[in-house]
Parts: structure tokens; C-alpha cells; sequence
């Protein structure tokens, strides 16, 4: 009983944090039609600049600033490097981020260092809430809080406010959003920094979770390819449902068979590619 | 016996209904022009032809046999091409290659990793007979992406010629031409007709060429058969003039 | 408080960039050059450690130990009165990779030796191209017991410790103080079973039991599931054999999961790099150290920190740092003692060799055993001292000589042959 | 212009972006030079500041690269996971000659085998999808099997990689090739670069490359003279995952040693890249991508910790203002 309940609130913040992922990389996908692979540098760096600023405004404060510098560089790299390729063959994204991914990386390791670097959390979530259930600890629960709130806001802020309307109109048909006369460079600017938003979000959660090291972003990003081939391309439910079943499946696989942990995810991706090629959420034909 | 033939087909999208009982009959070897007001189902009826999707009501039937539900590529084998209302051609090749493609394709070689010498002529003669059937000798080597319009038109005829089609559906093939360029488009399409003997159907505009050059003509409107006949007869129908006329006033 | 907190990095990216660019320059001026004389000619060591990648940061102070130990040599004249050098490459911790580098240096770069690896897979690789190439490796910072085992070769020599010596190192101490049931977190590769294996023997010998043994795979960032089973399990010791992040992400989560107040947590191998990445709360627990810098009544430690202290923009030598210093030391020896450059005749002369009080920095006596080519020297079983601050966090509770717990050169299966 | 000269012009097509003729003397003294370098390449190398592994290395990276060109340059297949089948080729020849054979020959057609029937099985899974998705796929799929050889430890060495095997030396008849000199390994290499170019130039004349360029250009039109065009990605998919496991077959060969590393999707990028930066709309593009890729990697990380930087500047650079590689630019240049 002990280790079921484990298992469903291990992967619950494992899926978390792959939605929180893949939700931004959706939303990127979907409006921006590119592949970011730059997501998981972001996702580092959120983590890296919240340790930095810790000091100074303290771990509360770290935690909502740090996501909003990542999203405004965000927007800087966007507009500098990405909008040019909009018109072009997905590939020409798909490298450029693979390079920047790659830059962000080294930048980090020469500003923070090689070595792994700790982040504190307030010792007032550093503790387990129960003697029973020892792993329930007050940053994990913290944790899937405050993820399921920022995901929780995202998806109001898509229902209900105007620009949310636009992206969401944007994702399923972009040539009538522009014959609207809505402008779409700033509509895609807005979204991808809402989408690096989220990455920097993680990245800070990820680091009171993991610590920090320069690499700690490229572990993430694949399986959130995964949850969003999973969910279905063009879903940002799916992504988020994508992400949550490859992190219980994860987490329960890794109690049992912890070889295969790794392999789960893609063996689940595989069946659902055979049995619904278009994932469990994703609409047809999007993106092709 | 007719090539293709409609029996009381319907088309229905949602509740709204693109073609209603339609049945038309076009024999061996007759140029039948569509024609009808924007909106009349033009169109909707190629894309039933070609596949694109099947009848929700009716019957199709190609060479004697229901093509129902018959994906498009499957028709191309039966022979049935068709081009697009947008020209669809390789445009960063040459014609030369574009033509290549479509003749390869037409003879079934595209699986081959290799050509004996003897295929290799007798491709290039098909290739070299296509364009001059269609006068684009001069234009050979440049690339189908930098011609005029009209010229890219007939090369779409051409790739869909290789395949020597025994019905060719024509989507607007002079739509965007200066006059030049259309009645060259006129003598082509009355050429194919006359010498090859191939069996065409066309959605045309402009009427001067659908009264030059097709033997019988359909008009649709509002999804419904309105009248059909030799371009003498429709001139004359009284119907034809009200809704057609009166729709284009 | 500046946002970018780069105060360790600044200096040592500085003197790195610099020397590496004089090597570049160096590699493309290097026709132009053999045209001096042959006294002028410098002996190159070529290194392959890692500074990118996982394990970026221990490569990097094995890289500023060997720079450090060849700064000292040339400043007192060189090795046989040619100056030494130092070319470093980037492994990245990728196996290929090394290989690569390690047929560039000699290829290209004409080194006369090669050492380096931070991971045993990339000791034993570059360590089978050495031999191919008929050149000299000494294996800095890679542990599996193979390397001078059952795939030892005359040509290969290795500074740190075996598996073996880790588990010996501590063994009795975690022993004495927790008790005899203990639960192993072990990484699901060739260095971690191998450390499972060697702890066991001696845990079964001595009349202990294995509470159980979870296989975490390598690069876990999440252990909540080994650690729940662990305390399921509730042993004495929990002992924790995974290495870099692996360790540093298990002490975390079994600090937030509050285990190490119902049992008593260890392990054969803490570093100061490990160590320093750790939050405060999950700083405890009876490790092996394979070398430390505070050894008060040990002689030349304390002018060897001041040293690199000042070469490292303060920062302290870590025992990797002191793997690459005592590997280039130990290269110079030989040459010097062997008067030649002939790879045989330089192996010969490592072979017994004894590292210099200077060089050793122990109070044991360090010798590369002539019979598998081990470097034989101390252990630094110890405490972690809760609340310490860096660079002060260890505290060595004994200094075992490792010549007591070395397993023989037969048991480990190791016979060196000679090419004729 | 008549018939016959149509006939004296063979076509080419997508040899070039030009699509020019192919009785082209230029083309073919560029062609006379490349393999005249290649051929002398030992003797030259020294002299630049190289050595023969380097050497070997360019070819292995041109050699997967020509393979994944085929899909990525002349089909429009973005696929991002082809280190995959390059480490299959390399685990099944390092693991033949580990555990079943000492033949080099023997493991080298088996880790063909192995990484491009993984690739043939698998294509009809990917070519589902097009575009973005397709890239997506593919790269989940490579590092499937980059997960299976770092968990498969009793196999696969895990993490350490795979170890204690080593090249042989092949016998024909009674004499022998020596392949522990890097030299005759350098040759040895070139043969089966020459194979690959052999298989992929002879293709790229056929019909079957025709068809593979049509779809690049328009798979619309080719749907509609009734070509189910998946099959011929599927087919170009596995044409190219043969390449590329014949690549990574030498490939651990050349380091007797392979490790998941050599299956993971940052390889799968460099191998995009390397197409792009050599020019992805021609034939000797992978070969000069390769060379710049491989001697710039080599060079910068033997002088910079930083060097990772520059490879992504790479990247980022050769996106913005490159787009078509270096041959597709001076090809441009050419034809204006």
C-alpha cells in the first residue's frame, strides 16, 4: 500500500515536471512551429539565476523573479535568432536551437562552473509532513502545487484573456489569424516567451528538487519530446496528460525493474505511435 | 459504353448538401466540359471524381466499375489524372526532369535503382515525344519554378500526359492567362483531343474556349444538374441563360 | 553580491585559457620547431581528462594538479634538462573521443606520454590505444580494479585507488560504528558492482549481512524509490557506492526523507568536489577519502596547498588534484631515472618506484608496485564535520596504509608481459 | 532546339540545385580532385598538421552523412535519430568480434545487417508522419536504443561501453592486410567510403532517386500519379540506415570500442549538421561538411574548454547565413 501510494505521488512530480516541459515546448511547437531543443538550457538557467539571486531576495523571491528573466531572454532570442527562420524548413530551427542549447551550456559551466552546486530550499519544506508516509516532504508537495497552479493558469489565461484567445486561434489555424489582422510576429514573440516562462519555472523547481549542474536540462527534454508525441501533437491537454502517464509509468518501473526506467517511456511512445499515430489527444494533420 | 459515368450521386457535407442527385454519362473519347456560377459544385464534383472523397449517396462508376471510395492514387493506375486548379509541378527542377519523373512513374520504374541502357532510350524518347507533342523543347532545361504561368501549365499537362490517361480532368486550365497563353491552352487541349483521342472532362470559366472546343457540356448549379447538352443546345436553354446569366450579371 | 556568483571560477578559466592557447600555438608551430636543437626539445606528457560534461569539474583539478607538479618541475630545470610540457585535451568523459585524442597526441602531437581519465571506461580504452601505440599511460582518476587487474599491461601504471583499497579503506570503521546490517545503493555499472562486490566479501568475512542491494541506474537523478525500499528495510548502515551527481542526488533525497536520522549513512568514496555540492543538511556520515589537504603533521602538504592555492585562485587541492600532480611528478622520476624516453625502459624505472616525501604528501610510503603497476599508498577514513565550512568539511579519523589492505598482485589476477 | 540535343544531355537530376546536365566537365575535375585527395590523404596529412585517424574519421562522418543526405537532402526526411543505426552497426560488429568471430570482414556485414534492418523495421513506424513530427519520432526512436545500451549492462557494457574486442587483420587468399597500421585502416575505410558514394550516386541517376527528389519537391503532385509515397521515404529511411550502420560499423573499428555515446541524438545533430554545412542539396556536401566539422571540432577542443560554444556558434551561423552549406553557396554563386 506504502509503495502504490509511492509510486503514484513519485510519478505524479516526475510527470510534473515533464508537463511543465512539454506544455512549454507545446506551445512553441504548436504556434511557433519549431522544435526548441534550446528549452532545457533555458530550464538551466532558470535554475542557475534563481541560485545566484537566492541570496539576495531569498528563495520566495528567486522563485517568481528567475522564471521572468529566463522568459524576457526568452523573448531576446526570439526575436534575434528565431523569427528570421519562421518562413523556412523546420530543420533550419530545429539546428539553430541544437546550437544554442549547446552554447547555453557552456556558458553556464564557465559563469557557475563544472561543478554540481547546491540550492536551498526554506527548511520549512525541507521536512518530511509525515512519519508514515516519510516521503510525502513539504517541497514535493510544494512542488506539484505550485506546478498544477502555474499549469492551471496557463490553461485560463488561454480560455479567457484576448491574447490567450489569439494563440490558442494561432495553434489550430495561423493564416486566418493573420487575415484577422492580428499581428503575428508579436503574437509568437508573446508565446515562446510564455513557453520559456514555464522552462525557467521548472528549472527553478528542479533545482530545489536536484540541485543544480550544467547539464541538467538535457535529461528533461527528451521525455518531454516524448509526452508530447504521446498527448498528441498540437494538444496542449495531451501534453500535459502525455507527460503525467510517462512519469507514473516511470516511476512505477523504476520500483520494479529499474533497468528499464529509462526505456518505459519510448516503449510507451512506440505503442502509441502503432496503435494512434496522432497520440491521444493530437488532431490530424497538424504540422505536417 | 460511357468511360465514367454518375448515378444519382450526392454529396453531403454535414447538413449541407455540395451535389444533389447528380447522374451524368461521359463515353470514349469526348471532350465534356463543366461549367456553372460560383458556388455550383464544380469542384466538389472533380474531387468526388478524382477521390478525394466518395459519394455520400449514388454510384461511380469508371470503365464499367464502381470506383467508390477508390483513394486517388489508386485511380491514377486505372487512368484517371487530373491537374489542379493551383499548378502542382516540380518547381525547382527543369522540365526536363519534371517530365522525367512523370514518364518514370508512368512506365512503373520508380523502384529501380538502376536502368539498362535500353530503358534508359526508351524513356528518354517518351520524354522527348511529350515535349514536343507539347512545344516545350526550347524550354527543356530551365526550371519549371522560373516559366511563365501558362508554360507551367502545360507542363502539369504534360506530367499528367506521360501516364497516358484514358480520362484527364482539367481544373480551370487557363485560369490566370493572358489571351496568348489561353489559346494555346485552346489548341493543346482541342490537339489531345483530336489526335490522341483522349477522353477529358474540364471545369472552364471562360466561355469562348468550352464553346470552341468541348463536345457536350454540363452545367451545374447550386448543386444541382441543370442541363446538359452540345454546346448548341446549352447556348439555347433557356434555363441555362436564366440561372447561369442571371447569376454572372 | 553580484548576481553571477563566478568568484572560484574567474582566475583558474583564465590561466586555463591562456596555457591553452599556448599550446595551440604550440601545436601549430610545432614543424617549425623540431628544427631546434635536441636539448631544447620539450617532453610532452599529453593528458585526456574531461572538462565538459559530468564529471567537468574533477578532470579539471586533476588537469591543475599535473599543471602544477609540471610548473614545479620546469622551474627546477626540467627533466633531463629538456623542459616538460603539457598538452591537455578534452575527453568529455566520452570514451571515442579519448581514443581520438589519445592517437592525436601521439600521432600528431609526438607525446611522449599519456594520462589522465576521470571514468575506469576511459582508462581501460585509452589505456588498450597506448599499448597499441607502444606509449606510456598512467591512469590518473580511473578506479576499476581492472585497469592494473586482469587488464593490466606493461604499459599502463595507475596513481588512484582500486575498488578494492576504497572498500578496505573504511570498511572496519563503517563496521565498528553503525553495525553489521547494511543496505547498498549501487550504480548499475562495472565501478559500482565492483565496489558492491569487494564490500561484501569483507562484510561476510567479518559476520555482516546484506540487507538488501538496490541497482540504481547510472545518471538517477531521482533515488526516492531505492530509499524508500532502504528504510523498508531498516538496516544499520546505509551505504551509498554511486559517485559525482549520483551520490550528491541520493545524500539529498535521503536527507529530505529524513533516513539519516534511523541509520547510519556511508560509503568507500567522498570527495571534496562531492562534497561541496552538497547542501549543509546532507553533509554526515563515515566516508574514504584517498587523500585530504589537512594533514597538519605531515610535511610539504601544507606548502603544496599554499601552492596551488595561489596557482587556483584560492581554491583547494582536492584529492584528484593530487592524482595529477603525483602522476606528472611520477612520469619525470622515471624518465629522469631511466635516462631515456624508450617506453620500456621509463616503465621499468616506474616500476618500484617510490613517490618522494615532496611528492607523496602522506605519511605512508607511496610505491607503483612493480608487479601490477598500483600505486600503493595511503587511505583517509573519516567523518563528515557537520556545519563545517569550505574548505574544512572532513574530518580524517585515521590514515591507513594501504600496503596492510592491498589485495596481492595475483589475486587480482594481473600478470605483465614484456613485448619483445 | 531539337531532339537531339535533348538526347546528348543526360539528366541529373538532383545531382545539383541547378540542375544543370551532367556531362559537366567542371563536376567532374571537382569529382577527379576530391579523389585525388582522398587518395593521398596519408601522405598529405602530416603536413597540415593532421594524422591519419583524423583522416579516417572525416571519412566515417562523410560516410553517414552521405546515407543520411539521401533521407535528409534529396527525400526531405528531417530525421534526427540516425546515430542510432550508426551505433547498432557498431555494437553488432564489436560485439561479433568480441563473442562470435574474429573476422573483421564477417563483423562488419554483420553490424550492417543489424543497424539497417533496425532502420528498415522500424521506417514504415516514422514515415507516418511528416515534417516536425517525423523529426520528433525519429529522435525518441534513436534514443530508445541509445536507453537500451547504457541499461543493457551484461550485453552491452552499459555506461563503460563495450570493450576487449579489436580490429583483425583480413586475409584474401593467401595475402594479408594488415589493419593495425592506421594507414591500411585508412585505406581500408576509403574502400567502403568509395562503396557508399558508389550506392548513393548510382541511386540518386536511378528512378528510384528521381522519386526521392519528387517528394522532397512536391509529394502532392507524386500522390496524384499515384505513388504511395510512404514506402519511398520508408525506403530512402532504410537506404540510409544501411549507410549509416556500414559507417558506425568502421566507426568501432577504427577506436576498437564503442559506447552509447555513439547512439545518442547529440551525434544525430552533428550528423545534420555536418550535411548542412557542407550543403544538403548535393552530392559532396557530407564530405565537406565533414571535413570542416570534424577538423574544427578537433582542433577547437584541443585549444578551448570553451569549445562547445563554437560548435554552437556553428550551428547557429551556418542557419542564419548558410543555410545551403558551403557548396550550395558557391553553386549559387555560380549560377547568378
Amino acid at each position: 500500500m506504502e509503495l502504490l501510494l509511492f509510486n503514484i505521488f513519485n510519478g505524479l512530480i516526475i510527470g510534473i515536471f515533464y508537463a511543465l516541459m512539454a506544455l512549454g515546448l507545446s506551445l512553441i511547437l504548436g504556434l511557433n512551429g519549431i522544435i526548441n531543443f534550446s528549452h532545457g538550457g533555458f530550464l538551466a538557467l532558470g535554475g542557475y539565476i534563481a541560485y545566484s539571486l537566492s541570496p539576495v531576495i531569498g528563495f520566495w523571491g528567486a522563485l517568481i523573479v528567475s522564471p521572468f528573466i529566463v522568459g524576457l531572454l526568452g523573448l531576446v532570442v526570439e526575436r534575434i535568432l528565431i523569427r528570421p527562420l519562421y518562413s523556412r524548413d523546420p530543420l533550419f530551427s530545429l539546428l539553430l536551437t541544437f546550437g544554442l542549447a549547446m552554447i547555453m551550456e557552456d556558458l553556464i559551466r564557465t559563469f557557475w562552473g563544472a561543478n554540481g552546486l547546491p540550492f536551498n530550499v526554506p527548511a520549512a519544506l525541507s521536512h518530511p509532513l509525515s512519519q508514515t508516509y516519510f516521503f510525502v516532504t513539504g517541497y514535493r508537495v510544494f512542488l506539484v502545487v505550485l506546478a498544477l497552479l502555474a499549469i492551471g493558469s496557463l490553461f485560463a489565461l488561454l480560455r479567457y484573456t484576448r491574447i490567450g484567445v489569439r494563440i490558442r486561434a494561432g495553434n489550430a489555424d495561423l493564416e486566418t489569424v493573420s487575415a484577422l489582422g492580428i499581428n503575428i510576429y508579436r503574437l509568437r514573440a508573446i508565446n515562446f516567451g510564455v513557453g520559456i516562462l514555464f522552462a525557467g519555472l521548472a528549472g527553478v523547481l528542479a533545482a530545489g528538487r536536484l540541485g543544480l549542474t550544467p547539464t541538467m536540462g538535457a535529461s528533461l527534454i527528451m521525455p518531454s519530446f516524448v509526452a508530447i508525441i504521446v498527448g498528441g501533437v498540437g494538444s496542449l491537454l495531451g501534453s500535459l496528460l502525455g507527460g503525467i502517464i510517462i512519469g507514473v509509468a516511470a516511476g512505477i518501473v523504476t520500483t520494479y525493474y529499474p533497468a528499464a526506467s529509462d526505456v518505459v517511456i519510448y516503449v510507451i511512445m512506440a505503442v502509441v505511435l502503432v496503435v494512434r499515430p496522432r497520440g491521444l489527444l493530437g488532431q490530424e494533420g497538424l504540422l505536417e | 459504353m460511357s468511360l465514367l459515368s454518375l448515378k444519382n450521386v450526392t454529396r453531403r457535407f454535414g447538413s449541407l448538401s455540395a451535389l444533389s442527385n447528380i447522374s451524368m454519362e461521359v463515353p470514349q473519347g469526348e471532350l465534356r466540359a463543366v461549367i456553372g456560377p460560383n458556388g455550383a459544385g464544380k469542384t466538389t464534383l472533380f474531387n468526388l471524381i478524382s477521390g478525394f472523397f466518395p459519394p455520400s449517396e449514388g454510384e461511380l462508376l469508371f470503365d464499367g466499375q464502381s470506383v467508390k471510395g477508390v483513394p486517388p492514387e489508386k485511380l491514377v493506375h486505372r487512368g484517371m489524372i487530373r491537374t489542379f486548379q493551383i499548378t502542382e509541378i516540380f518547381l525547382d527542377l527543369s522540365v526536363y526532369e519534371n517530365l522525367e519523373i512523370a514518364v518514370e512513374t508512368a512506365h512503373g520504374l520508380n523502384l529501380r535503382p538502376w536502368l539498362s541502357p535500353a530503358r534508359r532510350r526508351q524513356v528518354r524518347a517518351h520524354i522527348d515525344e511529350l515535349m514536343q507533342t507539347l512545344h516545350l523543347e526550347d524550354l527543356a532545361y530551365r526550371m519549371a519554378g522560373e516559366l511563365a504561368h501558362g508554360d507551367q501549365r502545360v507542363v502539369e499537362i504534360a506530367i499528367a500526359l506521360a501516364r497516358e490517361p484514358r480520362l484527364l480532368l482539367l481544373d480551370e486550365p487557363t485560369a490566370g492567362m493572358g489571351d496568348e497563353e489561353t489559346d494555346r491552352m485552346t489548341d493543346l487541349i482541342r490537339h489531345l483531343h483530336q489526335e490522341r483521342g483522349i477522353t477529358m472532362l474540364f471545369i472552364e470559366h471562360d466561355m469562348s474556349i468550352i464553346f470552341n472546343v468541348a463536345d457536350r457540356i454540363t452545367v451545374l448549379d447550386n448543386g444541382h444538374l441543370l442541363a446538359e447538352g452540345t454546346p448548341a443546345e446549352i447556348s439555347a436553354n433557356a434555363d441555362v441563360q436564366a440561372a447561369y446569366l442571371g447569376a454572372a450579371r | 553580491m553580484s548576481i553571477f556568483d563566478f568568484e572560484d571560477y574567474k582566475i583558474n578559466r583564465r590561466t586555463l585559457l591562456k596555457t591553452s592557447a599556448a599550446v595551440g600555438a604550440s601545436t601549430l608551430l610545432y614543424p617549425a620547431m623540431s628544427a631546434f636543437a635536441k636539448s631544447d626539445d620539450p617532453i610532452k606528457i599529453g593528458q585526456i581528462d574531461p572538462q565538459t560534461g559530468t564529471y567537468a569539474a574533477l578532470g579539471g583539478n586533476q588537469i591543475a594538479g599535473a599543471r602544477l607538479a609540471v610548473d614545479q618541475i620546469n622551474a627546477k630545470g626540467g627533466v633531463m634538462g629538456r623542459p616538460l610540457q603539457l598538452l591537455v585535451e578534452d575527453s568529455a568523459a566520452n570514451v571515442g573521443q579519448s581514443v581520438q585524442k589519445a592517437r592525436k597526441l601521439v600521432n600528431r602531437d609526438k607525446v611522449h606520454f599519456l594520462m589522465g581519465a576521470v571514468s575506469s571506461s576511459v582508462a581501460l580504452a585509452v589505456s588498450q590505444a597506448a599499448q597499441d601505440m607502444n606509449t606510456i599511460y598512467m591512469d590518473i582518476g580511473g578506479h576499476a580494479d581492472a585497469v592494473t587487474g586482469d587488464k593490466c599491461s606493461w604499459n599502463t601504471f595507475r596513481t588512484c585507488s582500486t575498488t578494492w583499497l576504497l572498500t578496505a579503506g573504511d570498511f572496519q570503521a563503517i563496521f565498528d560504528k553503525y553495525g553489521k546490517r547494511w543496505y547498498f545503493i549501487t550504480p548499475d555499472y562495472s565501478f559500482g558492482h565492483a565496489l558492491h562486490h569487494d564490500y561484501l566479501t569483507q562484510l561476510k568475512k567479518a559476520g555482516g549481512t546484506e540487507a538488501g542491494n538496490a541497482l540504481a541506474p547510472l545518471g538517477t537523478t531521482d533515488f526516492s524509490s531505492y530509499l524508500i525500499k532502504a528504510k523498508s528495510a531498516n538496516p544499520d548502515a546505509l551505504i551509498v557506492l554511486g559517485a559525482g551527481d549520483d551520490m550528491i542526488n541520493t545524500l539529498k533525497q535521503a536527507t529530505q526523507f529524513g533516513l539519516n536520522k534511523s541509520m547510519g549513512v556511508g560509503g568507500p568514496m567522498m570527495e571534496l568536489e562531492v562534497l561541496q555540492s552538497l547542501p549543509d543538511a546532507a553533509r554526515y556520515g563515515m566516508w574514504n577519502m584517498e587523500w585530504y589537504w589537512d594533514q597538519p603533521n605531515v610535511p610539504h602538504v601544507a606548502d603544496f596547498v599554499d601552492a596551488y592555492r595561489k596557482a587556483n585562485g584560492g581554491k583547494t587541492p582536492t584529492a584528484r588534484s593530487w592524482f595529477g600532480f603525483a602522476s606528472a611528478h611520477a612520469l619525470a622520476l622515471a624518465t629522469e631515472k631511466a635516462k631515456s624516453l624508450d617506453a620500456q625502459k621509463v616503465a621499468k624505472a616506474l616500476e618500484g618506484l617510490e613517490l618522494p616525501p615532496e611528492v607523496a604528501l602522506q605519511p605512508n610510503k607511496a610505491i607503483y608496485r612493480a608487479g601490477d603497476h598500483q600505486l600503493i599508498g595511503s587511505e583517509y577514513p573519516g567523518t563528515i564535520k557537520s556545519g563545517g565550512k569550505y574548505p574544512d568539511l572532513f574530518q580524517v579519523t585515521d590514515v591507513v596504509d594501504s600496503s596492510k589492505i592491498a589485495r596481492s598482485v595475483e589475486e587480482k589476477g594481473c600478470r605483465i608481459t614484456y613485448p619483445s | 532546339m531539337n531532339a537531339t540535343t535533348i538526347q546528348d544531355k543526360t539528366s541529373t537530376l538532383g545531382g545539383s540545385r541547378a540542375g544543370m546536365s551532367s556531362v559537366d566537365l567542371p563536376r567532374l575535375a571537382a569529382a577527379l580532385v576530391i579523389w585525388a585527395l582522398l587518395l593521398s590523404a596519408p601522405f598529405w596529412l602530416p603536413l597540415v598538421g593532421g594524422y591519419t585517424v583524423l583522416g579516417t574519421r572525416v571519412l566515417i562522418f562523410a560516410l553517414v552523412t552521405l546515407g543520411l543526405n539521401l533521407l535528409l537532402g534529396f527525400t526531405g526526411g528531417l530525421s534526427f535519430g540516425h546515430a542510432a543505426y550508426f551505433g547498432l552497426g557498431a555494437y553488432g560488429t564489436g560485439l561479433m568480434l568480441k563473442f562470435v568471430t574474429a573476422s573483421t570482414p564477417l563483423a562488419i556485414l554483420v553490424g550492417v545487417l543489424v543497424g539497417g534492418l533496425a532502420a528498415t523495421l522500424l521506417g514504415p513506424i516514422t514515415v507516418r508522419r511528416k515534417g516536425i513530427y517525423f523529426a520528433m519520432i525519429t529522435i525518441a526512436i534513436g534514443q530508445m536504443f541509445y536507453f537500451i545500451a547504457v541499461r543493457w549492462n551484461s550485453l552491452t557494457g552499459g555506461e563503460d561501453g563495450l570493450t576487449g574486442f579489436a580490429r583483425t587483420n583480413v586475409h584474401f587468399g593467401g595475402w594479408t592486410l594488415d589493419l593495425h597500421n592506421p594507414t591500411n585502416f585508412y585505406y581500408f575505410t576509403l574502400f567502403f567510403f568509395a562503396i557508399g558514394c558508389f550506392v548513393v550516386w548510382m541511386v540518386l541517376r536511378s528512378p528510384l532517386g528521381h522519386t526521392f527528389v519528387a517528394i522532397r519537391e512536391n509529394p502532392k503532385r507524386l500522390r496524384f500519379l499515384g505513388l504511395p509515397i510512404g514506402v519511398y521515404i520508408w525506403i530512402a529511411f532504410a537506404i540510409s540506415g544501411f549507410v549509416a550502420a556500414l559507417a558506425g560499423s568502421l566507426y568501432a573499428l577504427l577506436n576498437n570500442f564503442t559506447s552509447p555515446e555513439d547512439m545518442n541524438w547529440i551525434l544525430s545533430g552533428d550528423f545534420v549538421i555536418i550535411c548542412v554545412l557542407g550543403g544538403m542539396r548535393t552530392f559532396w556536401g557530407p564530405l565537406v561538411g565533414s571535413v570542416i566539422y570534424v577538423v574544427v571540432q578537433d582542433y577547437l577542443s584541443s585549444i578551448t574548454v570553451n569549445w562547445m560554444s563554437f560548435i554552437g556558434a556553428i550551428f547557429v551561423l551556418s542557419v542564419l547565413f548558410f543555410p545551403w552549406g558551403l557548396l550550395g553557396f558557391f553553386q549559387g554563386r555560380f549560377k547568378k
